[in-house]
């Protein structure tokens, strides 16, 4: 409610904070033309001063970076262009210019307006390096955008010639300085495209001061340089010198005829190269080849032949069959032997000679039996022979001899008849002689002693 | 542009084939093959080597505004 | 067969052959045949690696016969 | 013959009966049928030699001889 | 007879036998009965060892003639 | 007789014959019945030593003929 | 008799005859008819012996005779 009827009241903060807001979004870059006065340089070495004209005065501040790329020293009095941005001190409560760039009037002008253009187009992208494209390896065209007389023309042409002999170059006269030029280039930039034969641009120029290189830093040929579809090759002034079309060129040369080089390969080079590789590949292929070839001749050297092991085996097999055979003879020969000597011990324990000696002993028995039964009867018969003989010699018979005799009964008793009473008369007796006997008949007995 | 390319691609190819060659670890059918497209690719790339025309030319336009190509004689 | 026949698995089985072999560990049969399959690999590889070497001077020929062909000017 | 008759079994076979013979415990009865076996054995592995010699003698011919377009068809 | 007559057996019988009638103990009956089988033992032996040499010699003079193909038939 | 006649026994008969008519303890009867038997068992040695010697000789000389196939008869 | 007479009593006998009558005790008669037994004792001896010779003899050339030509010298 209050916001509505009462007037807005601000804090001073706050509205210095709006202020500050609103002058730095205004003016994020300015470009201030003025003199310098009041101008100090602290320790720091940022350097401070106002600019003034004859109206008005602005603080103003160059930080030391900036200060150090500055091609001159800013001093009071001197009038200068500069280009900033606007940034208010709150705890002042005072605004002031932040000095990116100054220049002193005349020349100066210029150059900021390069500053100017290169920050604006490096701010839309156009020096990005996402939108520059490589330079062909070999490109078959190349157009040159130049003066076609002088020794900028001639420089590429002799060096591109140098490099690599059988290209087609196309020189595309241009203005390169002074009114007309910047159409010119941006012109000559379109034709080349819409041909669209080439393969590279060259765009080249020799060295100059700011203003002759004028056209090359204008905005229609940056932007022509960056519509290009055709790859641009920037080779304006010498070395030191940038262009505005040297950054947004997709590779800038330092010198027209460094372009050339850049641009084509040496021919000679290459055919060294592609010959180098060649024989890299023969190389590389043989030695493998070789290697390989070792690698097989090594195994193969190593592949053992089996006819040593055949043979090997061969002489166990002999020593086999040797042994086989060796012991089987063997066995029959000691068998052999073993039998004949067990035949001839058989032959040596042969009964025969038992049978002989048994021959001998029964032989020997038979004759003792005989001898024995001989010896047996020989005794019996020389004892009897004995009894005998001693028998005749006791024989009562032999007083017979003598004469005597003797006389017996002849009954059975046979009794000697010594008395002769004892006989009868008529009684047969017998009379013993020394040679026979007789039978007498008894016809007297005498008594004893009568008879003599 | 076709061409263009091929120059350029085929070097590489040749490029790496030698490194590839070089390194060992190609059997040998993949070997030969390499090689033959090896020397195929320094062959093409020689013959263009070869083939590249000489010229040295001046774009104009002429009264009509059409274009128009002149030699250019660098040499005066 | 059922797998093709390289250059490599062939120099492999040869290189097999040669290790089973010196093992001593194959009966004779076995021995013979590996023995048998052992020559025939050696003798594909010297062949392939022949006919390889061959191929190669005929193409490094090849190449050369051409460049002789259409030599550069720029070095005359 | 439930299993495959090889040299290297034969042989074992005949070292085993030579074994045997000299160990001298085998009745004349026993060492008779023994040598027999030995011996038919021992014919077997030289003709198994002789065979294998003969083999071997033809593939070092042959691998001096002419090439082999493909020589691993007893491998299939 | 009950038990195979062999080679050893007979040979061992007729030790025995020589051993006893060496011995001196028979009675002559039995001298002569034993000294008759010995000489049948003898007789015996000798026959089969003659055979035996016959069989091996005919074995050996075998191994060295033609192949046999299959030479194992009597043990299976 | 009782027992078998064996020519030990009648052997040993005749020895003990021998004996006791030696001794001279016999009666003249005696003696003659032993001397006959005395001279009945040296017969039967006799006669017998001279079998055994024709069949020893016999067979000693047999052992040195044909081959006899199955000696052993007169054990079964 | 009643005991059997036998060679060996009837010598005795004799022998007692023979030692009777050198004892010199007997009568004539007893002498007498001792000697006359003593003479008929040693004819029966002898006859005995007689037969007994002959018997050997008899004996001992059934035996095959040639072993003992003539055991009985004293008769010739």
């Amino acid at each position: 409610m209050n916001s509505k009827n009462s007037p807005q009241i601000y804090t001073v903060s706050g509205l210095t904070r709006q202020l500050k807001q609103l002058i730095e979004s205004t003016y994020p870059f300015v470009w201030l033309t003025g003199e310098i006065s009041n101008l100090s340089r602290p320790a720091s070495g940022h350097c401070y001063f106002s600019l003034k004209d004859d109206g008005a005065l602005i603080n103003g501040v160059m930080f030391r970076n900036q200060l150090k790329r500055m091609p001159f020293n800013p001093e009071n009095g001197m009038r200068i262009t500069g280009m900033g941005r606007l940034s208010l001190y709150e705890p002042r409560g005072n605004y002031q210019i932040i000095f990116e760039h100054m220049a002193p009037d005349g020349a100066g002008l210029l150059h900021a307006k390069f500053e100017l253009l290169k920050k604006q187009l490096a701010a839309e992208g156009l020096f990005d390096k996402s939108h520059k494209s490589t330079l062909p390896f070999l490109p078959l065209k190349i157009s040159i955008i130049t003066s076609p007389t002088g020794a900028v023309v001639r420089d590429i042409i002799q060096v591109s010639q140098r490099r690599f002999s059988g290209i087609h170059l196309e020189v595309v006269p241009v203005k390169v300085q002074g009114d007309g030029a910047e159409t010119d280039i941006e012109q000559a930039i379109e034709t080349v495209n819409k041909c669209a034969t080439s393969q590279v641009i060259i765009v080249a120029r020799g060295g100059g001061s700011l203003e002759d290189l004028a056209a090359f830093n204008s905005e229609r040929v940056a932007r022509a340089v960056f519509a290009s579809s055709i790859p641009v090759v920037s080779a304006v002034g010498h070395e030191t010198d940038f262009t505005i079309c040297d950054f947004v060129s997709d590779l800038r040369a330092p010198t027209p005829s460094a372009a050339a080089e850049l641009v084509l390969p040496e021919r000679k080079k290459l055919h060294r190269d592609i010959i180098t590789y060649e024989n890299a590949l023969e190389t590389a292929l043989k030695r493998g080849l070789k290697h390989l070839k070792t690698q097989v001749k090594t195994l193969n050297s190593r592949l053992k032949n089996p006819r040593s092991r055949v043979d090997d085996l061969r002489m166990r097999l002999e020593d086999l069959e040797k042994r086989l055979t060796g012991r089987m003879q063997g066995q029959l020969k000691a068998h052999g032997e073993r039998l004949s000597w067990y035949t001839n011990a058989l032959y040596a324990a042969s009964p025969l000679r038992r049978v002989s000696e048994q021959k001998e002993t029964c032989r020997f028995l038979h004759r003792q039996l005989v001898q024995s039964m001989v010896s047996t009867l020989t005794s019996a018969r020389s004892k009897i022979h004995e009894n005998h003989s001693k028998l005749g010699a006791l024989s009562p018979l032999a007083v017979l001899h003598r004469g005597y005799s003797i006389t017996r009964t002849r009954d059975s008793k046979q009794k000697i008849i010594t008395d002769s009473t004892t006989t009868k008369n008529g009684d047969s007796v017998e009379v013993l002689l020394s040679k026979g006997r007789l039978i007498c008949q008894v016809e007297k007995q005498y008594a004893q002693k009568e008879n003599i | 542009m076709p061409r263009k390319k091929t120059f350029e691609s085929t070097l590489m190819q040749l490029e790496e084939i030698v490194r590839e060659l070089e390194s060992g670890t190609l059997t040998l059918e993949e070997s030969i093959k390499k090689f033959e497209t090896g020397m195929a690719c320094s062959k093409y790339c020689l013959q263009t080597l070869d083939k590249t025309e000489k010229k040295i030319t001046l774009l104009m336009k002429d009264s009509q505004g059409d274009l128009v190509e002149e030699p250019f004689n660098h040499e005066s």
